[in-house]
């Protein structure tokens, strides 16, 4: 049928606070084809690294993206320390990690209440705000900002946190915990909630593989796959178990992001009261000659930081691989097919965070 | 029996259409006669059938004795006559099944005429009563405004389907024939010429469906010709029960008989009537009658053919009235109501919406008529006048946009308003009079409401979900015709002078009779009513009060568009996400520069699909036949 | 009664920014600032809204956009520009492909500071923005009504 | 009643209707917001923004879309005055239909895609709720012998007793109408959409300001309707109105947006089971048993 319906879905539309545009050709209400055009938010930061010297560079990396900003300050001076071969304090890793897992704590908490509101659940998407605040507390005492706190540094990080705070988190934690139980119930069980997840935007485990992609979207595919196993900052400490599940629909990876939540609460009750006494920087000499890359396990998926020095303060090259831009593949795969009302679902449960992919 | 002098305009009305045909067919080969021929035609029989109201006002119903040996033989020549062409056309198109039907219906009809019983008598073959001079208003007015533009369109239709080979003069013909068959359907009391008349009117769709004489068209004549068939033997049968039971073939006497007698040949020529009036099952010969010219499915749809098989359905009302077996077949028009309307959510073809909408009303109209209370009855005559009106002019106002747009898809109607704003304005007042308050269509379902709840509930329920699918298409469809999205693409070639009389006069006709219907109730409707059940429900001024202001508003609206007031009005692009170039519907799409907005409809095919619905329809219709016969078999 | 005070409809665009302030615009509405209390509402549509949230700064793709959005709201409006790239471009001023802040495209009426702006500076600058959307609206009515005499203005003359 | 406390009746509905009705949006809008932990907004706002609304520019894509918003406004008056004055359900039902009509068609002649879309979704709604609206009607008719208001708010007995299916259908039905969540297919006033702002995508200032208003008359209107189920007993009317509106708001609050087809489907399915149901029901049980 010649029946098609062609509108433009963004860049500014309200279910996509990032301005991604898709040229949806729909059907009645079920989407033929979706056609994304980017660049809404291309900012062209990497060639920045001609202008800024590689230690002020954090903070050019930390903006990166706002809502992983911590992770990715600390991807990039992860891997300038590796070209200096610099081995930074213990008390440092441990502090990275806890701060990396406020970071995904938050920023899934953000998604959850994104996601409902994408499916219209009003109520549910202030829950998951609401509680998203006590996070940010922590985040806010232990470094004094919420979403981009400048914490991390090349060779360790710009703030120790006293021991006492650290001693306290824990309990401000577990009473958010105990709160976002009932919601994520919600997530699991409501009626309304399983219609509009369940079985949405399907991706098969070899789909997944095929098209790359990452994070919590390969893990709800079916595929044990997370980068934290590879044991940087304090992971080679802890056990992390990859989150798997098999069903590969929003419902799946909604479901992969919360126990993820849950997951992060974990480690950080093992992180908090072993953070080792000591020095949380180093002094660092020299500039970064030879090139290397990071790979970090972010919120939204495996990111990879790229770096080349050449013995000067400026960089020769940096360039991030966001996951973002490995689920995009997939997320076109799903459109296919779809209902226009899961269109705003999909597009979201690939965590989608356009700062990050366009740069 | 009253005096004879109004019996010349009946008789003149059934015999001047036919002595039409018959000078079409010897000199219609020349156009210019041709069209005059038709011109007067369609204009004497509309002043003829006007006159005959006019003559008939407040009368009681008149019989015509006319006692003579020769007139019935000369009946069973022309239906010898009519058979025999039957069998040659079946014959000549390998149709073994209509062969088949037209020797059962010979066969019936010869045991009905020697089968050895008493030959039964009708002193009266012909009356008038206001339920036949309704419909001969609305044969001779809607039919001759439809034969009117026939003769500015055809032309055109050969223009545009070159390949077709020009045979207006048998077209012609063939419809003056059927208008003439028609008038003597209404007027016929002696039901062997009623079967005469209705085997006429099969005959001439037959030749009318066909006439382009492509496969597509070849293959959908026959269907119509063998569903309508499927009741013509229904109808013989009937005839052959009268014969032997000894009962007579006076249509009057039959219905006073009640049900307790005339039940049986009731059932059988109401089932007749179903699939005249292209009920489910026998409703896909009324979709396959889409590949004639326009004016061929207006005249099918609207003022002939289908409202012959509404006609029976009302005049043998008394006798369906609290039976059993007239809730089956209210139930079957309810189901066809409901399934035909869901069905034309998912149609983007504008000629099978209107076939489909057809189909539906004609379920309402015939569930109305099978309750058969008074009020009931009197919902479905004013059905009958109204969808006429309304649905004549959608034919004819679609037929013209597809000349000038050269498409019937409704989605190539977009923005019709803007260009071609007469033809827009014509199918959007055809529109508002099938489904909008106050317009006449509405009046009738609401009153249909009503007498339904005292034949059985289920009826408005299934009504009621029906109605409601059909706010959905038909408000899709002027939604469309408004939406302004594409700019105009230059109109195709221009329409006629005769087309948008036509147009005009159906129009004015279909918003007129909003104002004139308590008129109409009164002076025609109410005698009828009066002659059956000897009552008539008074409507109340109240509801007639706010309908006319409802009508006034509707009206007054248009005017606010010319105040023109409105300097602060700003001109704004529509949005679209932030991505608009600065022409009204381009946006910046991920390829390319520039790509406009396309815009379509809803057809919820996954809910309402074609196959899917009609295959449930049947089923269900199937199913209340089967008990149908059942319960008059036993 | 000056009813933009009560009822301020806002919309909010992503210009070029690193998600920071737009996360924190959307914190605005929830539980902890709830700005509905001020009777604010987020509509997502630019002809229903009176004050335009931009965040980030101005790139060469946006700049149609953030200029569409603007044109089609209706008068009175406020813009207000979130966090410092919005502002004046801010760390990313020296990109190679910035058209700078906000005020490069479009009038700006407020400037909110800070990266990422905290909730409570972005709800700050909201409210300045309202008593200049009821001083747009009477500015607008006197000058219709000077030009109210010459009514065919906007015709060209031949 | 007199012929004059029918005609006070409707004055009042047409002069009291905004106001009421901002007040019950208001009210909602704070209960909403409590439920969500939040303060929400003041009582009056959406009479605030209604006001605010009048005194926007007017702009729109084009000169035509206006007027059929007059008609949707007109109509949902007229609906409602009908129904005030005492007058025919079933017209008051008609009238309403073809005011959503012009609402539609406003809409369509918008020309936008986003508001086409919205429309095509309304339509889908109207389809959904309309036969249970027409069933209501005939559900008073069958308890009272009359679609007359007046003859129906004159019973001596609350109908609830005898039309408790086709109560809970209308509760159902005017989620719908109220466009409230798991409903809100084609316009919403808080949660954003897929569709943007639907219906109501391109009109902006006054022409939305007249949507809202038609809209508050509808609520008061359809409130009127679940009013005559209970009309002897006007003080267990309004707890039972305010318990209704509390429901609403409730499911609101927990309940995800739906797929059309759902609400096509389960909106059909349910009324026509709770309400053809007690229809016939009613109707055996009229006869005496003897079907």
């Amino acid at each position: 049928m010649a029946n098609r319906t062609v509108i433009p879905f963004g860049p500014q539309h309200p279910v996509l606070p990032e301005p991604i545009h898709l040229d949806l050709v729909i059907e009645d209400e079920h989407v033929v084809e979706a056609i994304p055009s980017f660049g809404f938010i291309h900012r062209g930061l990497e060639k920045l690294v001609e202008k800024k010297d590689f230690t002020e560079f954090t903070f050019i990396a930390e903006r990166i993206c706002g809502i992983c900003s911590y992770i990715h300050g600390m991807g990039y001076c992860q891997a300038v320390e590796t070209v200096m071969g610099l081995e930074i304090p213990e008390r440092a890793k441990w502090l990275r990690t806890m701060w990396s897992e406020l970071s995904r704590i938050h920023s899934h908490m953000m998604w959850l209440g994104l996601l409902a509101d994408a499916f219209g659940f009003e109520n549910l998407f202030m829950a998951c705000w609401r509680l998203r605040e006590g996070i940010l507390d922590v985040i806010e005492e232990t470094s004094g900002g919420r979403v981009i706190f400048g914490a991390a540094k090349v060779g360790g990080c710009r703030r120790d946190v006293p021991d006492d705070l650290l001693a306290r988190i824990p309990a401000q934690l577990n009473a958010v915990e105990d709160e976002l139980r009932a919601i994520t119930n919600v997530f699991r069980d409501d009626f309304s909630v399983r219609q509009r997840l369940c079985g949405v935007g399907l991706l098969s485990r070899n789909d997944a593989y095929d098209l790359g992609a990452v994070g919590p979207m390969l893990r709800a595919s079916g595929v044990a796959q997370d980068s934290r196993l590879d044991g940087y900052a304090a992971y080679d400490k802890i056990a992390v178990e990859p989150i798997v599940e098999e069903s590969g629909d929003c419902w799946g990876r909604t479901m992969v992001r919360i126990r993820e939540i849950y997951q992060s609460f974990d480690i950080l009750r093992h992180v908090l009261p072993n953070v080792p006494p000591g020095p949380v920087d180093m002094k660092i000499t020299g500039a970064p000659k030879g090139e290397f890359f990071a790979r970090l396990e972010q919120p939204r998926g495996e990111v990879i930081y790229y770096v080349k020095g050449n013995g000067t303060k400026f960089l020769d090259r940096f360039r991030v691989r966001t996951p973002t831009f490995a689920n995009i593949p997939p997320l076109l795969k799903m459109l296919q097919g779809c209902q226009l009302a899961d269109v705003p679902v999909i597009v979201l449960t690939i965590d989608p965070c356009i700062s990050c992919a366009e740069r | 029996m009253s005096s004879q002098a109004t019996m010349h305009l009946p008789l003149f009305l059934i015999l001047f259409p036919l002595l039409l045909a018959g000078l079409l067919a010897l000199v219609g080969g020349n156009a210019t006669a041709r069209s005059a021929l038709a011109k007067v035609g369609s204009g004497t029989v509309a002043i003829g059938a006007l006159a005959l109201y006019w003559t008939t006002l407040h009368r009681e119903a008149q019989f015509f004795a006319w006692d003579a040996v020769w007139l019935d033989r000369a009946v069973l020549t022309a239906e010898i006559a009519v058979a025999l062409t039957l069998l040659l056309i079946s014959l000549r198109g390998r149709q073994p099944l209509i062969a088949l039907l037209v020797l059962a219906q010979g066969a019936l009809m010869a045991l009905a005429e020697w089968g050895g019983h008493a030959h039964p008598h009708v002193a009266a073959p012909l009356f008038v009563d206001s339920l036949s001079v309704i419909m001969a208003l609305i044969i001779g007015v809607v039919g001759g405004l439809i034969v009117w533009h026939a003769v500015g369109y055809m032309p055109h239709y050969h223009h545009h389907e070159a390949q077709t080979p020009d045979r207006q003069r048998g077209f012609f013909a063939s419809i003056f024939l059927f208008l003439g068959a028609m008038f003597a359907l209404v007027f016929a009391n002696h039901l062997g010429w009623l079967f005469l008349a209705w085997e006429v009117t099969t005959l001439c769709s037959y030749l009318l469906i066909g006439y382009s004489r492509t496969p597509e068209a070849t293959r959908n004549a026959f269907l119509a010709l063998r569903l309508n068939l499927i009741g013509g033997v229904a109808f013989a049968s009937a005839i052959l029960y009268i014969a032997r039971t000894g009962g007579s073939l006076a249509l009057n006497e039959v219905v006073a008989s009640g049900s307790a007698t005339a039940l049986i040949p009731a059932a059988l020529i109401c089932f007749a009537g179903l699939a005249k009036a292209a009920q489910m099952p026998f409703s896909s010969w009324l979709l396959g009658a889409m590949v004639a010219p326009s004016p061929v499915s207006a005249l099918l749809h609207s003022s002939t053919m289908v409202k012959a098989g509404v006609y029976v359905f009302v005049r043998l009302a008394p006798i369906l009235q609290d039976t059993l077996v007239g809730l089956l077949f209210a139930l079957v028009g309810a189901t066809t109501f409901f399934f035909a309307s869901c069905i034309a959510i998912s149609q983007n073809n504008a000629k099978r919406v209107l076939a489909y909408s057809t189909i539906a009303n004609l379920g309402l109209i015939v569930t109305c008529a099978s309750i058969g209370n008074v009020q009931a009855v009197w919902a479905a005559i004013l059905l009958i006048i109204f969808h006429a009106v309304a649905k004549a002019l959608l034919f004819l106002a679609v037929g013209s946009a597809e000349h000038s747009i050269g498409s019937r898809d409704i989605e190539d109607m977009e923005g019709l308003i803007a260009r071609r704003p007469k033809t827009a304005l014509a199918i959007l007042i055809g529109i508002a009079g099938m489904f909008l308050a106050p317009f006449g269509m509405l009046v009738s379902k609401w009153a249909a409401i009503e007498a339904l709840m005292k034949g059985h509930p289920i009826l408005p329920v299934i009504v009621a979900f029906g109605s409601s699918a059909t706010l959905f298409f038909w408000t899709k469809w002027m939604g469309k015709i408004l939406s302004t999205v594409k700019g105009a693409p230059p109109p195709h070639g221009p329409v006629s002078m005769e087309e948008k009389n036509a147009m005009f006069f159906l129009g004015v006709l279909t918003v007129g009779l909003c104002a004139i219907w308590p008129f109409i109730s009164s002076t025609s409707v109410k005698p009828f009513l009066l002659s059956q059940f000897g009552a008539f429900v008074e409507f109340n001024r109240a509801t007639i009060l706010i309908m006319s202001i409802m009508l006034a508003l509707i009206a007054a609206l248009p005017l606010s568009l010319l105040y023109k007031g409105d300097k602060g009005l700003r001109i704004a692009t529509p949005y679209l996400g932030g991505a608009n170039v600065s022409e009204r519907h381009l946006f910046t799409p991920s390829i390319g520069l520039t790509k406009p907005v396309a815009i379509r409809s809803y057809y919820l095919t996954e809910i309402f699909g074609e196959r899917r619905l009609t295959r449930a329809g049947f089923i269900a219709c199937l199913a209340l036949l089967a008990i149908l016969t059942v319960v008059v078999s036993t | 009664m000056n009813l933009f005070r009560k009822s301020p409809w806002i919309i909010h665009y992503d210009g070029a920014s690193c998600n920071g302030c737009d996360i924190e615009v959307l914190a605005c509405l929830t539980p902890r600032y709830d700005v509905e209390r001020l009777g604010i509402i987020n509509t997502g549509n630019p002809k229903h809204a009176d004050i335009l949230l931009i965040t980030g700064y101005i790139n060469e793709q946006s700049q149609p956009v953030v200029r569409t959005i603007y044109e089609q709201m209706p008068d009175p409006k406020v813009v207000v520009a979130v966090g410092i790239c919005a502002s004046s471009g801010g760390i990313f001023r020296d990109c190679y492909n910035t058209k700078g802040g906000v005020d490069s495209t479009i009038p700006v009426d407020i400037y909110v500071p800070g990266c990422a702006a905290r909730p409570e500076s972005i709800m700050d600058g909201v409210v300045q923005a309202l008593d200049l959307l009821e001083r747009k609206r009477k500015e607008k009515k006197t000058r219709r009504r000077a030009i109210a005499p010459t009514p065919t203005s906007e015709v060209p003359t031949p | 009643m007199s012929a004059w406390t029918r005609i006070l009746a409707a004055i009042l509905f047409v002069l009291l209707s905004p106001i009421l009705a901002g007040l019950l949006a208001g009210l909602d809008r704070i209960i909403s917001a409590r439920m969500q932990s939040r303060i929400g907004p003041p009582l009056l706002q959406p009479i605030y923004d209604l006001l605010k609304l009048f005194q926007k520019e007017r702009i729109a894509v084009n000169r035509s879309g206006h007027f059929f918003l007059l008609g949707y406004l007109l109509f949902t008056i007229l609906a409602g005055i009908e129904f005030f004055i005492g007058g025919d359900l079933l017209i008051v039902i008609f009238a309403l239909a073809l005011a959503s009509v012009f609402f539609v068609l406003g809409a369509f002649a918008a020309g936008s895609p986003y508001s086409h879309i919205g429309a095509e979704r309304e339509l889908i709604q109207i389809m959904a709720s309309e036969p249970m609206l027409i069933m209501c009607a005939m559900g008073f008719y069958v308890a009272t012998g009359s679609f007359q208001v007046t003859t129906i708010h004159a019973q001596p007995t609350p109908l609830i007793a005898t039309l408790p299916g086709i109560f809970l259908g209308m509760i159902y039905i005017l989620t719908i109408k109220l466009r409230k969540s798991p409903f809100d297919l084609s316009t919403s006033h808080h949660a954003h959409q897929e569709i943007v702002k639907g219906i109501t995508t391109e009109f902006a200032g006054p022409y939305l300001a007249i949507i809202e208003l038609a809209h508050g008359y509808e609520t008061i209107l359809l409130l009127g309707f679940l009013y005559l189920f209970f009309a002897p007993w006007p003080l267990l009317a309004l707890a039972a109105l305010i318990a209704v509106y509390f429901l609403e708001i409730l499911a609101d609050n927990t309940h995800a947006r739906l797929y059309w087809q759902w609400v096509l489907r389960t909106s059909w399915a349910f009324t026509a089971i709770v309400g053809a149901g007690n229809l016939i029901l009613l109707h055996y049980l009229q006869r005496g048993g003897t079907p």
